[in-house]
């Protein structure tokens, strides 16, 4: 058993399978034991368009898809066009040799195998491709044929025999092929490694299973790539433990039934995208007003408006932030990696109910949709709060002015608490009162939720040198980019620390400001045009941050942030 | 709890500040006494309502109240409801709180069917805003953003109920109490989605009261009122404006009993459950 | 013009991304076969549409198009009419577009009654998502988001757009192109607001074809399509899906005209009439 | 004649006529010669409240309600209770003798008056209350009485004989009452003033009057408060030059329908308030992304959610320009006073037009209903542009990459321009395209436009010290306080300047560099909880200013930030 990292591309034209072969060869390789760490794109278009599965197999833990790609598998000629320019320099390729001819001057080691044709005659169908390619990649580069195989007949095993059997077909003449025909040339192979016990989760699924752990009662979404999947798990998973899900009319009734479940006493929670979280922006006010727990999740895709609904944008910040008319009690939370989804779908419901306000949580299509192996999450240890109740005690007042600006609750059903929630302003009883004094009160209880949530601890994350000269501030999905990059600067004498916020809004101020206080500049990485947390923490602290901005539908990769940090460090190492 | 409840424990602290005259006190006096009838104690009373005036109705009643934005009564409704079955759950608002803002989620909680009663009181006016026309104001109507007359075509919401798939269609008016008492009274028993037209003329803007009175008429005799394709043409009359029950779902199953109707036999242990699930993905 | 324009020019260079199979094919071609019938020059053509599989309908059409976001068709296209009358408008869209994000704006349209025509390319499914229910989709169907089966009832567009007081509604498949060229010249023909409920199944989530080609049937012999309860009886038929022209209000004057017959007497010239203005306001 | 300035406050129940009656006030003021400042506030409920409405009748340009009331009208005893705190000292009282008796701890001039037995006695009706106090006011501070008459006259003018002649009485019974029985006891009176040929028009109406002069052909509109009687007042003229207005079914379909009719070539404009520019949020994206000309004026209010409907806020800043998931072209300018609102929406138009991008004008509840005597609006100057034209040449491309990022747009109708606009990303032709190359491209484009219109030029406004050593940067609404607080600072010895931007997004990075250059300290005020434009100017501008901040539904006054200037003047004067 030797340490790997090695990263596989599968490239091709959308529909033929490319995505759930490598989601096969990524789950055989943790089920084997090693790290994977996955990534998928694919065309909005039902059918048409490129798509591609990458998929980082390795022994340290993965913190992201690398910089540059290791072995591409194309599946046709755009496969290669378009992966060659990623495929370091003597890298290997293996590419439907019906297809592709690689260019003389290809300086690596190609293994050209005649997917279509096996596909065609011994399988006898056009779209068992796919498993071909996949059982003669695994052959190549030693995935274990046991674990593949059973893999493959364990997700396929609702298809009933015939399928199994053309599948094991398919399998076998790839790897026949590779195994009668091509000779092993590079020293790659995957083999077994130590980390078994894994599971291979995606960021959405972890925040279903976050959700489910947390408490979940209700659901109420509406489809929208790419969070569909998350309504599409739960609604298999909650009813399984006396939970109710509705697919809504669209998200503002997601929201609304959100709201009214919430109200009646459930955990309660929705899932959408950027443009579903914009029709949101009317309701989030009123959860603020009303002071009721909601919890928001926004898988993030490319905008403005439609955008690339299949692509990755850290963009709605300013939306989850700022977006409201007026101002009311709001948390924003930042996923940053599978892992992190579960614990921070988990810590969103217990703030939700113990601030009593909305809690928007922050994915993103790249985070929602790659695979990573990791440790199985504590399902039995969570134990998040429920909205302290009220007692009854005299006239019941819903919002009571207290210190903490959290006030005791009361649900339908409870005897003698009575009340009346709004949306309009109002006094301790619910009722409407408009003067400027208990205006201002009640303004300055809301406001003073967010003052305690702002101190609630472990909401950053630090990492790097002890003593930095250059400060890494980062947020959500690219938190594994980050930390690679840093790690390697870290390692080519740059003094680099990393602090990435978990706590969007408020911020953990004091967290940031012992931070900022230690560097002597700060470089602030995001996948959006402008900048937008380098422009959010602008607003609480007197920075000057460099940044590193991109739109362009991709997330960064390790090199980026590195050789920006390299570029913007204040002085010699 | 014998017959304790009288309909004054249904009302609050709060006094309505609708204008004098204004047909939704009629109203609000209909849903006292008929939650009077069913005796049903108010902290399992929930009201949720949207913005308007008639939306201000959550507020003067003792019950848990939501007078929540405009025109999302209905979906907030049905999540409480799914949510908390246990609840008597109302829903209150306006023509165009519910027909226009919220004219999309009308059809859909038709069809879904929550056991939930929702009252739209209609002065085929917008009064909270003072005065612009709403989705059922009259064609050629004046009003302050229709000077020139209106030349919107009103909505029959009776019409889109019955088409929507309601499995309980009523029509009362606020000036006759006792019959929308009783009309609310069947929507509440009725298990479902229950949709109560309840006429209530605006005197402040849009003082209809004359022009309606003489048009209303009972259910012609001997009506079925479960025949929907009856219900419509009914719903069309423009001459008569028929109140009573006018559709009604013989059998029908409240959604939220659809819903727990869909789980596995067996509800599982959360922990169990959660753990087979992490097993699944390794 | 003469007969110059042959469908062919009404397709743009993008060839449609649809899967194989699907029924907005055939929408498309009728489509085209209908504008190429009233010889309407494509320049004088403006599509809109909303998000779904079969909303990128304008993308594969040569004529302006408007490709906007998930279910706002038909404001956008009335806007567009009312600012534009001389255009022909056409708003196309899927079942989840018009009647679940958009079904607020759907019983509005019908009711204005601009001179739009309204093709629902109707599969009972959310395809471009991958296969979630959609309103139209039948109870106990399953889908990704109906594991368990669907609970909630279908709504019925034909229904809905005649309560809501659509002045012409229709429907056809997708795989009687002839039949549904027609009824889209007739929808385009018809002054006001037409509605064409075009059945267009998707192969790839949700294949009805089956299922539905037995049960396509006419319209009855002699059927009069200007009886509203009867054409709401016949679109609650569940043996039957009758094709055909359901529904056609005689007369009908279109929104944008009865905005435009609204004017005081003459119009003014604008500085002349800015200056009467503000003398009003010293 | 001499120079006055005075503040005359009338206060009691909504209901009682207390808005009518101050409104015909001030234009009998504004009519007699003298300038006029109002504000008015009246609740939510349709009946019950207090109502208030405030006029400043004086001969300089008036830039704020002042700090004090000179004069209290009272109609009952909540107006008196109310009113009194802002009475200034030695103030006078005007009450309704029937209700309130004045404190025997009173040191003013009270002139107790039956107003409700006159009402009832005299004209025989209850309602004719407050033609009876205008009789009475306009009697006791010597308003030309045939300015009053003749304008009432004008007002009732549709209301029939029988009306015409009640009003008369009603206001003759007061005259004579104070003629009769009434010892005037203080030196204040109108009379006439050099102010003639002026319009009296609210914010609202200098919004509708300007989109109309802007050549406005199309409007959809949602009615809410406070911006309705936008639409009321242009659902009257717009059909009388050929224009078209629409009552949508709710604020999205307003916005679609104004991006369908812009589409179509019309100039287009909704008007709504917070909650429906909430709910506009994702239709503002995409007329972003399918740089489509329309303006959105935002007439705010206090939030969140439905919050104080009737009450002012400046709390939509932070929606206007962050308000968006993804980042796209938007302009959001802030209407200042009423003339400036007039002028703001003829240039949002222009803007509009100029870029092809959605223009947000932000006016208030204070600025929309209070009345102003301004020059009559230049009607007959205004040329606005309109979005430049592509001519037919070669294959159209709607979004054509030029340096400007201003792309030759076309109107469906023109020959052989055919495309589609589309939300999705895209290439140049309109196609959807999301290769990251062209995607960067369109991105940058897009943010091209925004580039050049932070250049517009006359986008601040600066007065006070030339040579400044604290200045006041400052928004919206709250123009003329400021203005009058600086002024006063200024004779005080203090070397204040105001900087006010007009233009909020993009922001005049120029003007308020070379601004902030100048000055040792900032102070930013402005009616919101947190300081939404110092948070603005923050991301762009790395300064710590003093902010200034309230959210109890009223506006500043002179004093609040005349005292705020002196806190945090830097150093000695
Ligand atoms: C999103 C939004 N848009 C507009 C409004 C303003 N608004 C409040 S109530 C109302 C309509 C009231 O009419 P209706 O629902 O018929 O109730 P009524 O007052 O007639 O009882 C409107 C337009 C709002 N509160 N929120
Ligand atoms: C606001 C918003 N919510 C959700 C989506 C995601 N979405 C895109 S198309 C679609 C439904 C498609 O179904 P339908 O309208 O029936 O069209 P089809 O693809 O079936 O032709 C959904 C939910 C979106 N684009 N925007
Ligand atoms: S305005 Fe009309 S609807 Fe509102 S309270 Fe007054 S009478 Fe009732
Ligand atoms: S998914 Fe269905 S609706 Fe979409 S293109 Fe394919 S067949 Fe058509
Ligand atoms: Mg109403
Ligand atoms: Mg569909």
């Amino acid at each position: 058993m030797q340490p790997i990292d090695l990263v596989f591309r599968f490239g091709g034209e959308s529909g033929e399978g490319v995505i759930s072969c490598g989601e096969i060869f990524a789950q055989a390789a943790a089920r084997a034991g090693r790290e994977i760490y996955t990534v998928r794109t694919f065309p909005a278009e039902i059918r048409g368009g490129h798509a591609v599965y990458q998929v980082r197999v390795g022994d340290d833990l993965l913190l992201s898809q690398g910089d540059r790609v290791d072995v591409l598998v194309a599946f046709n000629g755009e496969g290669y066009e378009k992966g060659l320019p990623d495929l370091r320099p003597g890298g290997i390729l293996v590419c439907d040799g019906d297809q592709v001819t690689p260019d003389p001057s290809f300086d690596g080691t190609a293994y050209p195998i005649p997917f279509t044709t096996l596909a065609r005659d011994q399988v006898g169908s056009l779209r068992a491709k796919n498993m071909v390619v996949l059982g003669a990649v695994a052959e190549l580069f030693d995935l274990p044929r046991e674990v593949l195989f059973s893999l493959v007949a364990q997700r396929f095993a609702r298809k009933g025999e015939e399928a199994q059997e053309a599948n094991r077909r398919a399998l076998e003449a790839g790897a026949a092929y590779v195994r009668d025909h091509v000779t092993k040339q590079d020293p790659y192979r995957i083999g077994t490694g130590p980390h078994t016990g894994r599971v291979v989760l995606s960021g959405n699924e972890a925040v279903a299973l976050g959700a489910l752990a947390a408490g979940l009662t209700f659901f109420a979404g509406y489809p929208i790539t790419p969070a569909s999947d998350i309504m599409e798990n739960l609604v298999r998973w909650l009813p399984q433990v006396g939970g109710r899900l509705v697919q809504a009319e669209d998200e503002i009734a997601a929201l609304a039934m959100v709201l009214g479940a919430s109200f009646g006493g459930a955990r309660a929670m929705t899932a959408t995208s950027g443009p579903g979280l914009s029709l949101m922006v009317e309701l989030l006010g009123l959860a603020s007003a009303a002071e009721l727990p909601a919890v928001v999740v926004d898988v993030q895709r490319a905008g403005p408006s439609t955008g690339m609904p299949t692509k990755e944008e850290q963009g709605d910040l300013n939306l989850a932030v700022w977006g409201a008319h007026g101002e009311g009690p709001r948390i924003v939370l930042g996923a940053t990696s599978v892992a992190d989804a579960f614990q921070t779908t988990v810590q969103a419901f217990d703030l939700a109910e113990r601030y009593q306000c909305p809690v928007i949580v922050l994915s993103d299509q790249f985070l929602g949709f790659r695979k990573a192996s990791v440790a199985p999450p504590p399902v039995d240890e969570i134990r998040p709060s429920y909205r302290i109740l009220a007692r009854r005690n005299g006239a019941y007042r819903r919002f009571q002015l207290t210190e903490s600006g959290i006030s005791p609750a009361a649900v339908p059903g409870m005897v003698g608490l009575q009340h009346v929630i709004t949306g309009l302003e109002h006094d301790e009883f619910g009722r409407p009162a408009y003067d400027p004094a208990r205006r201002t009160q009640m303004m300055a209880k809301r406001a003073r939720k967010m003052a305690l949530a702002a101190q609630e601890p472990g909401m950053t994350r630090r990492w790097g040198h002890p003593e930095p000269v250059l400060g890494v501030l980062g947020w959500g999905s690219q938190e594994g980019v980050i930390r690679e990059a840093v790690a390697r600067a870290n390692r080519e004498g740059y003094r680099v620390a990393a602090l990435h916020t978990r706590m969007l809004w408020p911020l953990p101020h004091g967290e940031i400001r012992a931070f900022l206080r230690q560097v002597k500049a700060v470089l602030v990485p995001e996948v959006n045009f402008s900048g937008q947390f380098a422009n959010l923490l602008r607003t609480q602290f007197t920075i000057e941050p460099h940044r590193l901005t991109k739109s362009d539908g991709l997330p960064f990769r390790p090199v980026d942030i590195y050789e920006k940090i390299k570029e913007v460090y204040p002085d010699g190492r | 709890m014998a017959a304790s409840l009288v309909p004054k424990i249904y009302r609050s602290a709060n006094k309505p500040t609708w204008c004098p005259g204004c047909g939704d006190y009629g109203v609000l006096e209909a849903t006292t006494r008929a939650l009077a009838t069913l005796q049903v104690e108010p902290h399992r009373v929930a009201v949720v309502s949207g913005i308007g005036c008639s939306s201000r109705f959550p507020i003067f009643l003792n019950a848990y109240g939501f007078h929540s934005v405009h025109g999302r009564v209905l979906p907030i409704a049905t999540g409480l409801k799914v949510a908390n079955p246990e609840l008597t759950v109302l829903a209150v608002g306006g023509d165009g709180d519910g027909l226009a803002i919220g004219a999309g989620h009308f059809p859909h909680a038709a069809r879904r069917n929550p056991d939930i009663t929702y009252i739209m009181m209609d002065n085929s006016i917008y009064g909270l805003t003072k005065g612009q026309i709403s989705p059922t104001s009259r064609l050629q109507q004046r009003s302050s953003t229709t000077p020139w007359g209106n030349v919107d075509r009103p909505l029959n919401p009776v019409a889109m109920a019955v088409a929507a798939g309601a499995s309980f269609v009523a029509r009362g008016v606020s000036w006759a109490v006792a019959e929308l008492a009783d009309l609310i009274r069947q929507g509440i028993e009725h298990r479902g989605f229950a949709f109560i037209h309840a006429v209530s003329p605006c005197p402040t803007f849009n003082n209809t009261l004359a022009q309606i009175k003489p048009r209303v008429a009972p259910l012609p005799q001997g009506y079925d009122p479960t025949d929907p394709v009856r219900a419509f043409e009914l719903a069309l009359h423009t001459e008569a404006l028929h109140t009573g029950v006018l559709y009604r779902e013989p059998e029908t199953i409240p959604y939220e009993e659809r819903l727990a109707a869909l789980e596995p036999p067996t509800v599982q242990d959360r922990q169990t459950f959660l753990q087979s699930l992490i097993d699944a993905y390794r």
